[in-house]
């Protein structure tokens, strides 16, 4: 007896997603609201006692965050995954289906926001500008229609392709095989959050050390500047920002500080820096 | 020019359904709605000038048109930036008697809105933090099945944090607003602490949000040598994200052929149904 | 009982490789062709019955191409496993000869046309044409007589040295660790090829879109062009070539297509392509 | 200057002689004998003016010097270039009376090359294919341990493909183009459709020769992983082929330790025989 | 009954270091003498019979070589494990020590000679250089304060660190974990000792052709040079001073010769190379 | 300006104390007294000028800011640079009526560094190999617990190498040499056959101290395929030390997971510990 999500609770998924996928968010559980009210039509129409919904309701409780249109592909999974739970998969528990959640939302949040608000919307939007160059409306609804039109033809594609690859995952996917398949797919997400840290973070330091000057070997005097920020490109590109996530990342999992905790603390960061002259955007109107 | 009062109130409920967490959702909201090209339109329409509206919205949008806000932090919330800035600005201009497509006036628009950005970014951070208490509500209701909470909790209730951080504020500003612009680059110079230390934040939330991105996948210190080598790519070798998706998918091919020998398969098998 | 090949017999598969690696070049086959020429006399000599020989035979049809002056080292190499194969080495079987053949191929192709026409060769016309200056025949001389001493010398070098390890990879290179050496070569040749093709491929399009002007945030008045190529460059470098040998690649692995019939739909492609605007070489005489 | 009906056929031998895949073996007659400056030796012999051919056949080598043929893909099959280029060159520039080392004698010199080597291209493409013919009845010969034939498929047979496609071309171009040729610029514009589209086909074709060498290595799509490696490797980081190598056998180092652990080896053992 | 050595026995060993870790310096053994004065108090400490007083000086008898500065954080493992040892510790054996002494050793110093004197010191010296600017002596004192000051806490500190690590590594790092440790080390020394090749040698050639001239497609007059530096570049960067490392590397471990006789040559390669004009630094006053 | 013979002692002293393998230890003697901005104080003490010395000094400092030493690789070894070729040129200068802090007189300085900094080259491997002859000592008295002897062969013995390789040299040099000095340059031109040997040498060098690296670490010559991905970090791919430290720890990391699975053992235990 094998049970078959209907095309309408799939669609209720999917909507409550592209509605909602950021509606609810706080920096400490993101998305993951957002989720579970996508997964609740399904849980509803698959399981029928409340001992069966309270267990996988509660799957989806972990934290979630990723590019949340390039993610609707792991809803669309986490529904095909869940049916085939409900079809008597035993292998399907908690950890797999948090392993497969986890191990695609770090790969998936860099590339998502590198090629959506990084590189299609840019597009879009320079389209846009040259057809609103007099004041024109034309390019603002152009960017509108384009924009929503294409968006969400691509996000229920994914979620059906995802749904299509939950299911049949279950016959692939498993055991070890699906272990070593999280575990690099992990791997490869650490590695693009890695180059994301080094490509969108920019602190840096004005300091400067004004040291008088010195006589080189053509005997001409040379003015001695110290800028902190070329010594620490030397040591290593980008270093600050390297220190500044490996900070943060500290505070949130070595001392178990709450995000906004470590909001804070970065304010009074800002705040110093800026009193000692350490940090200066050099920016003016 | 004067913002009437109904004007303002049409501004505010905009400004609390935009954001990158407004409750019109990513793709209306943030993705459409707040892009200052689009809102100048919207804006224009509140405001009966189309077009003065969308050639200040047009100025500011070259601006922000790769804005990126990876693990939710933001270095600008364009919720504040349009339906905030681009009124202030289009009164403004118009109140300076500028060409908004002249050197002064595009500049003056562009100045207005990385003002009244740094408010949104402070705006963003309040609701999300805001959303916490509902979050508390939330989070009961799942153990009592109470779907209907748990809805409300992601859909209903943040309209409150919004009402306060994002509605009230924006009716105001935009209300009283179009007398203090003008001098708004005096009472916040650029040089000032304040300002500094705006942009200075700025710069260091990513690191914030990246983080939270890094606890997910690094639980073990050893696995930073996994960051490190990423960061490396985009720092030292300045390869972009695709190409180090490309370089982390070898190394991910090594591993996955390392645990499925320790798991006593040889990779080769199966390998094809992934 | 040692079978030993005399010298004549291996100098006979050396001359036939030089002279015909590629006279009967096709798409379809390449060296294929050339290489069963040169092992000929080989199987000739070591096996005196038609059910040896025709095994023997066979096992050189599959697919050969390499830059074929430093490939000679590859046909030293199968002469002398062929010569351990007939020694009563029964662990060289076809798969393993053929395993090699195809492990060494993608490597050699890729460093020999990088260092004999792509760094040896220019080196040496370098030289010659400046003996030639003036319309004197010498550089002509100098480079024929140079570079057909020098690349003679070298292949029969690496010949020589290629049936020598051939000869002792029998004690070596058996049964696991072969296959763990011959992937571990693929797997060099395939990031070889990788390279080769990001090097020696430069599809690009000439597309752009004029979007009118747009003002900047100083008020300036600035050209709207949307240069197609610089976006995709902008996604991944050199994009449009990774996509055209896929392109290749999917028709022959998965359509079955021969490279004849690639080739024609690139002819298509190349017309279309011009004729829409895409493509544009933008040369002039 | 005319090309006489003697000298026409010595060219047209050459040009079926040279080629990548021409008869004489790649060593010389591909890297040898079709290298324009060698060319020019030879047809100033054939035409009776070493120093003016040479002074084309230089001019016109610069352009070619380090063109490389990866997978059988050819963007300028040199036997066209060398032996209808330069003839119809050296006729075009003395009856210009053009200096050949003048910037004018130089630059004619070389958009003749351009254009017959756009006809080679044509001509080594339908050389390869007619093969297939000839392969076709080796490919029988096999099985029946037919040598004869075997030698015949790769030796003699192509003889046939060559004499169509490069010997009766060659020689009625050289023998009736000395007055086309002054006026072939206009006939095919760079500009014109049919030039553009070779050219084009010229970039697109060497992928071709990748794909069939990436169809031998790569089989299962993820093995695909690792040519976007090698790709990411020269396309982002500039890396040349050597370098790649070397970053290859790292890698490959590795994945040779995790298939001897796999199969139950210590990977140190045996590891100095290699 | 556990032993634990006395703090100033662990001081001794430390000032030993300090101040003799490069005095006794050859190329055979470099600082192999200075460590076994820093571990000789440790051993009479630990060991009262000449047998392991014996059996732990001949451990430390292997080739070292480090910056000796961030090494010392090596010497204080190695008090750690000898007296981890001394407490009846049987896994801990020469091999291991040895292991874990040769696995660092490659990278720190890659690492300690670029922080170090590739970076700290020309910090320093920029900020004393300022300060002496008009022949003040402010900026000598200056630095041999900060200098001698700081590196001296460094070198105390990671030398704690370090002992500290040594003792605990007992539980952690033994049997194959310890191998597998070790072995990437060396493997992640090996890579930095590429790189640091890379940067740190720069043997290249003044050889250059002077071809006359010839003429290019503009039909102007080109001069015809071939710098034979540019060439080997395009085949491999920095591809001489590769070539100069392996071949040292072959003369002292295929050849054994020692590293006298290896500069000996070195000397003639340089002399000969300067007469035949291969070699010229190009210099002048 | 005359140096006696007192000072020329003290200098003497101080050039054997020095060196990178100096007789006060590698922080105190190589990276802080033989500096030559250090280095030039105490010169001006001895000489009496410590304004004069110290802006000589200051100007050769500049040149040797960052001088590193790997595998015991000495490019200039700063003990003659500093206690040799400051004095003589604050002699020179000062003989020659220049300002120290001129143009010409910063060069005069500069370039009887260059000059003096290969005599220190070759006081260094000197005194290095001058060394093997106390270790032989050395290593006899390891076998008999002799330590005593030990202690000698590393701190005592050696100072007999300086005495008679930096001690003498010094003195004489240094006592004799300032009228010498002015005509160095014409003795020992930059493009003559000793300073051009001598400098090729600088270059060379380096080699044999990685060499020496390079043997710790590779046993086997397959292992050289790790050191070729190190060596192409660097000089293809411009990466630098910390960086390629990064790459290789990744590369590592992998390794150890695989000889952690050839033991038997899932890497991911115990992995916490590390
Ligand atoms: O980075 C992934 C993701 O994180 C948060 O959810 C938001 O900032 C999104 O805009 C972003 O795409
Ligand atoms: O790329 C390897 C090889 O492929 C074909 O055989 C020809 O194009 C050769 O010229 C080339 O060297
Ligand atoms: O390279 C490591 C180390 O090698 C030798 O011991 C000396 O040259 C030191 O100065 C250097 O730090």
């Amino acid at each position: 007896m094998s049970v078959k999500l209907t095309k309408k609770t799939k669609d209720q998924a999917f909507w409550w997603w592209y509605n909602g996928n950021l509606t609810g968010f706080t920096h400490q559980h993101m998305q993951t609201f957002g989720f579970m009210c996508a997964m609740i039509p399904v849980i509803k129409e698959l399981y029928k006692d409340d001992t069966h919904r309270l267990r996988s309701l509660k799957t989806y409780t972990p934290f979630f965050n990723t590019e949340p249109q390039i993610g609707s592909m792991v809803v669309g999974i986490s529904v095909g995954l869940e049916e085939a739970r409900a079809n008597g998969h035993e292998e399907i528990d908690d950890e797999m289906i948090n392993g497969i959640r986890a191990g695609l939302m770090g790969p998936l949040a860099g590339i998502g926001d590198s090629l959506i608000p990084g590189t299609y919307i840019p597009i879009l939007l320079s389209i846009a500008l040259g057809l609103s160059t007099d004041g024109s409306p034309l390019g603002a609804i152009f960017y509108a229609i384009v924009y929503i039109g294409t968006m969400t033809f691509f996000m229920k594609y994914i979620f059906d392709k995802g749904y299509e690859l939950g299911g049949r995952a279950v016959d692939v996917v498993i055991g070890e095989q699906a272990t070593a398949f999280r575990e690099s797919m992990v791997m490869v997400g650490t590695i693009v959050i890695g180059s994301l840290a080094a490509s969108w973070i920019g602190v840096s330091t004005a300091l400067k050390f004004d040291l008088g000057t010195y006589y080189n070997a053509a005997g001409e005097q040379v003015a001695n500047v110290l800028r902190l920020q070329d010594t620490l490109n030397g040591i290593f590109p980008n270093l600050l920002s390297l220190l500044t996530v490996l900070f943060t990342w500290y505070l949130m999992t070595k001392k178990k500080m709450s995000p906004i905790t470590v909001m804070l603390i970065l304010v009074v960061v800002a705040l110093v820096g800026v009193l000692i002259g350490f940090f200066d955007p050099g920016l003016s109107y | 020019m004067e913002i009437n009062i109904f004007q303002a109130l049409l501004l505010a409920v905009m400004a609390s359904l935009t954001s990158v967490i407004g409750a019109l959702g990513t793709t209306y909201s943030w993705y459409t709605l707040s892009r200052p090209l689009v809102a100048s339109l919207v804006v224009g329409l509140i405001l009966g000038d189309v077009k003065t509206s969308i050639m200040v919205g047009a100025a500011i949008q070259v601006v922000y048109i790769a804005l990126v806000t990876p693990g939710g932090t933001v270095s600008a919330d364009l919720r504040a930036v349009s339906y905030i800035g681009i009124p202030l600005a289009v009164a403004a201009v118009k109140g300076a008697g500028l060409n908004p497509a002249s050197a002064q006036g595009a500049g003056l628009a562009v100045s207005i809105g990385a003002l009244v950005g740094t408010v949104g970014t402070v705006m963003f951070y309040s609701t999300a933090t805001m959303n916490l208490i509902w979050q508390q509500i939330g989070w009961k209701a799942i153990d009592k099945l109470n779907y209907r909470i748990i809805y409300l909790t992601n859909f209903i209730f943040p309209l409150i944090s919004h009402f306060v951080i994002a509605f009230l504020p924006t009716f105001f500003i935009t209300y009283y607003g179009t007398d203090i612009v003008a001098n708004l680059k005096e009472w916040l110079p650029m040089d000032g602490i304040p300002m500094k230390t705006m942009f200075t934040l700025g710069s260091l939330l990513p690191a914030v949000g990246i983080g939270i991105l890094l606890k997910q996948v690094v639980q073990n210190p050893v696995d930073l040598i996994i960051f490190f080598f990423g960061f490396t790519l985009a720092a030292a070798l300045k390869i972009n994200l695709v190409g180090a998706a490309f370089v982390g998918a070898m190394i991910a091919f090594l591993n996955y052929k390392i645990i499925m020998v320790g798991a006593g398969k040889k990779s080769a098998s199966h390998e094809e149904d992934l």
